[in-house]
């Protein structure tokens, strides 16, 4: 799950990370009062669930109160990434003497959270390793030790030659990884940590995502999920237990795991389809997610064709064949359907979908190949 | 033969009177498994389906029952402790069903079972099958048929339709194997590879991948420098949208976004046959036997 | 350092752990009043620090208010261990349905971290490890990942059988591990944990001993410490950086390092005499130090003579010697005083007593024959 | 020969510009220790003394001067850390002279210095010497001569008093550790007996030993079992009141009160001669040599 740039500076602000003050605004009437109460230059962000936001004008500064109830006027017209922009954060500009990059990830290979840290901040981390890869310090902290005062340390230094500037950032580096480590994340960031003219070390951005397995024993983290920031489609999927992600093909997927899923969308790219859709109607499977499902895929006007492929394991396929009878009486479809069923109970689900008035198949690319060919206006078989 | 587990696995269920549990428990009695024991805290003393004894901990099952593999089916929160508890009872070979365990969760749980000389299989795996000796897990037992071919995945059903292919194809198995998706793991291709390698009824093995990370173009590495054995290979997600997955920083910290491409290259820089259609494993499989 | 019961319970109360409401009072009229609001029977407990306090009449059920008031009066009149009792506290009695005890103590031998539990509760402990050892489990901790919950699940199924009851002592058992490391202890323990005739699990005492070491870094934890609690030469040594332990004999001594205090008081012993104390000075001397060394000293009025034994590695002599004179300036010695110097700058130490009329040895054995002999009447050499 | 260190000692100095640490780094120094550099944050680049280039982190420090041994003076609260820091940046031998370290601080310490591969001696010890050789410590060199006895000790000063008595008899020593008296720490009597026993030079070994705790003994059934050479020893504290040290509970733990007469006990039921005064353990080291 993303949050916002404002929140994760919340959960930053609560475990010590020195950030300096600002608030939310959701009209540019709002953006003018913040403005007039700290006085001085502020800058106006964006605060949607996308990156590039500098670059597609969602970062900008305004000097007087007017100017900000103008520039936030002009933020919140946006749409970044087609995600429309509904909020901004209102935060005096600060002055600048060095920027820094800091974030934490969990990392597949070493199987732990890791540590990336650059003295070359404020611009796209990946584009330092890129291009300055000497410039990127990674270090992987042991779970069961956590990160060591010494481990901090060595990194701040590479970060910082003064030893107040090299000890402020190791506690930043600490705090962050202890906010990272009770938010559940699977990223936290700072970009950039910067330093002042005064030689205060300072996060002027903060980012955080959650791994969405820890939001059921997180209520307070799960609490900062803004559904105005994601996709209607996929807010509807995420409810019904679906994993859902939008395409621009014509043939809608309704299958059980991620593996088969992605499998079934190649295979329609394999024999000359366009995949509309990631769905994974997951394992233990219930009519009411294929109802879900389908309601999901139908409101994509795209969708020429729909093609379940539904291979029963703990999957039970008649729980399936309810589904889709119970979906298309409800609201019958306007689309053609192909339907692909074998294993667990797929005989009475072959029952079910007949006495309906549905056929089903067995092999997986006679079902792909019939869908491609409904989608693209070739002839049902 | 076969790998990790045969007739003489003596299997624990650990969350056996939950829903999931208990449902696979009669699936895998049924199939020929040695189930031993359950353990649900609190049910300690009483019988699953009349014949299984259930514990309140792993510590007294293992003491009771002699259990040395244990497959587990608790809800996400608690699946991170049931890995380490049964690490800490001393049973070698665990399998986490489980799907949603945190990751977080993960990284304590890695360093805990290595250090116990335990393996681990999973989270988030559908675990695995011997056809005709032994099944631990949830892959369906009517779709496989014992024959000399090794199976390793990442995936589930995908898995399924694969082993369907092969049986009905007459390509039985020695072993298949789900290693699982989730981005920490406990035992992953190579380990898989290796104990195939070493099985003396394996001639040949499917490996099914995915998108995301580089296992599997490292054990595309492994194949080349350490197997004897011929390996065919297919990767699901070469339409998959990018940057869903993994996210900007993972590419950085792997060096490489993960992709199906990049992942079907190394198969072939590797002398690892690719199917392009999960089908085309059947025909690539024969054709690697002969040559 | 020890804490009173009170403060170890709000301790646990704020990791969670159930415990019972309670009250301080320090006069027998607090005492009743708390008892009023309270209503029913209570216990009246003195909270001094020492063990059992239980045989020494300290803790007491009272069914009235005005019962109460006179227990108290009597428990507050009271000396336990030679301790006067200045507070009790005052809680409501409690129905048992049986008694548990669980504990965490530090074990050298392990180098843990190690809980002990029993279903034999409300006794000594001491007790139970002799006559009935079954009835105890001890389990080390892994300091790396802590107490894991199926840890705790396995200790709380040794204390009860039924689940709920168990599942509430394993939560006590992680709460009281959380305590127990956020607070430096060295132990943490509840004897009694009841259960009620409800089923509930409750902690009916609560006892910690926090490690000296930690309380520099646990401000909020040192600020429990009650001085009123301590004997008062043992609060002045402490003040004074010493490590001071008081005795019965007659020959004071003064020593640095703990090794060489105690091979100090056993050759005292070796030649007949009785140590009055063991006093290590430390490794970094000043003359200060020794200047309240002397001080504590010589309020003991069972000193009959003082043994001086210092052997100067970072001490420097020089110093301990300064410290002498400037101490029997300030307040003339009324007993014989035996100094022996060897080490660190001794040359210098000796030539400074000496100016000031005093005289050193430089042999361990014969400097404590010497005080042997003093303190016991005989004559000085 | 000696244990632990010798001539080609590299040592490095935790803490080197602290008060303790600066005076301890000139005295070891002046002894003839090979002071390789010194840490202290924030004065990497600088020279201690004119001469020992100091260093911002341990790991630097390592990489430029190949140090192979180093000793901490830093204050308790981050003494924990300090020695981590040198058990991850590769150092073998690391001495904590540090005194009232937390003793939850080493139950961390303790597993990750040995996940490491390291030696720690102390923490609360006075460190090491050989003498003519090497001293890491505070160990006062003037009151040592190079000699054929091995001397190990839980005290800092009652060593020196055993040292010096030695030495005046004309009992010159191989090596002399403190081991230090917290309740973790990181080296025991019977790490430092079996160096001793494997040490062509050390012809007999003087064992100083406390109340608290049951190491005393345990070292005993070692001497008894394990070494060839003789060794006396001495406990301090026969006079000590009982229950100030541990406390029941440690006394439980333990399954002993750990005693002095317990521990002389121990010792004479294993053959280790029990000096009663210490200047007796110069008479019993001549007469173990001759029978």
């Amino acid at each position: 799950m993303n949050i916002h740039e404002y929140q994760a500076k919340d959960i930053f602000r609560k475990f010590g990370i020195p950030i300096p003050p600002g608030e939310v605004a959701r009209t540019p009437e709002e953006a003018e009062a913040i403005a007039r109460k700290f006085g001085g230059t502020v800058v106006v962000k964006a605060q949607v669930h996308a990156g590039g936001r500098g670059k597609a004008g969602g970062v900008k500064l305004a000097k007087t109160p007017e100017e900000v109830k103008s520039t936030a006027a002009q933020i919140l017209k946006l749409r970044i990434k087609d995600i429309p922009v509904e909020k901004v954060l209102v935060t005096p500009a600060a002055d600048i003497a060095s920027e820094a990059y800091v974030g934490i990830i969990v990392d597949r290979v070493s199987k732990k959270a890791v540590f990336m840290v650059s003295p070359a901040g404020g611009i796209d981390i990946e584009e330092v390793a890129e291009k300055t890869p000497e410039k990127i310090v990674r270090h992987p902290v042991d779970p069961r030790y956590g990160l060591q005062s010494y481990e901090a340390m060595n990194l701040a230094f590479f970060l910082y030659k003064d030893v107040k500037q090299a000890r402020a950032a190791a506690k930043i580096l600490q705090q962050l990884y202890a906010a990272f480590m009770a938010s559940g994340a699977s990223l936290a960031e700072i970009n950039p940590l910067v330093t002042t003219p005064e030689g205060e070390v300072v996060a002027l951005d903060a980012k955080m995502v959650i791994d969405d397995n820890e939001l059921d024993r997180l209520p307070d983290i799960e609490a900062l999920r803004d559904e105005s920031a994601e996709a209607p489609s996929e807010v509807l999927a995420r409810k019904a237990n679906l994993t859902f992600i939008k395409l621009d093909g014509n043939v809608g997927c309704v299958v059980n795991g991620a593996g088969l899923a992605m499998a079934t969308m190649d295979l329609v790219k394999y024999y000359g389809g366009d995949p509309a859709n990631f769905l994974d109607i997951g394992g233990s499977s219930n009519p009411e997610k294929v109802v879900n499902a389908l309601r999901i895929i139908t409101s994509d006007p795209n969708v020429k064709a729909i093609l379940f492929n539904i291979f029963g394991g703990i999957t039970r396929t008649d729980d399936v064949a309810n589904g889709i009878v119970t979906a298309i009486n409800e609201n019958p479809l306007k689309v053609p359907l192909v339907i692909r069923l074998t294993g667990t109970n797929d005989e009475i689900a072959v029952k079910i979908l007949k006495e309906n008035g549905l056929a089903a198949m067995t092999d997986m690319d006679e079902a792909v190949q019939k869908a491609v060919s409904l989608a693209t206006g070739g002839k049902a078989t | 033969m076969s790998i990790f587990i045969d007739k003489e696995t003596r299997l624990l269920i650990q969350g056996i009177t939950g829903r999931d549990g208990s449902f696979h428990a009669k699936q895998m009695m049924e199939y020929g498994t040695k189930v031993v024991g359950g353990v649900t805290p609190g049910k300690g003393g009483l019988k699953f389906e009349t014949t299984v004894p259930i514990f309140n901990t792993v510590a007294q099952a293992v003491k009771e029952t002699g259990a040395n593999a244990t497959v587990i089916y608790v809800p996400p929160p608690f699946a991170a402790d049931a890995m380490m508890e049964a690490a800490d009872a001393g049973i070698p070979f665990i399998v986490c069903i489980t799907e949603g365990v945190p990751v977080l969760d993960m990284t304590r749980v890695y360093p805990f079972v290595k250090e116990k000389g335990a393996r681990l299989l999973g989270p988030n795996c559908p675990g695995l099958i011997s056809p005709g000796q032994s099944k631990v897990g949830i892959i369906p037992g009517s779709i496989c048929a014992s024959g000399p071919y090794g199976l390793v995945s990442r995936s589930g059903t995908l898995t399924y339709e694969v082993v369907y292919q092969m049986t009905r194809a007459g390509m039985g198995q020695t072993t298949c194997v789900g290693i699982g998706g989730d981005p920490i793991n406990g035992t992953n291709f190579i380990d898989c590879l290796a104990a195939f390698e070493a099985d003396n009824e394996t001639k040949a093995v499917v490996m099914i991948g995915e998108i995301g990370g580089t296992d599997e173009q490292e054990a595309a590495k492994f194949v080349k420098e350490k197997m004897s054995k011929p390996v065919v290979g297919f990767i699901a997600g070469q339409t998959a949208p990018p940057g869903r997955r993994m996210g900007h920083a993972g590419a950085i910290i792997s060096g490489s976004a993960g992709t199906a491409a990049e992942k079907m290259q190394a198969f072939e820089e590797n002398g690892i046959g690719v199917a392009k259609r999960p089908i085309d494993v059947v025909s690539l499989l024969k054709k690697s036997i002969k040559s």
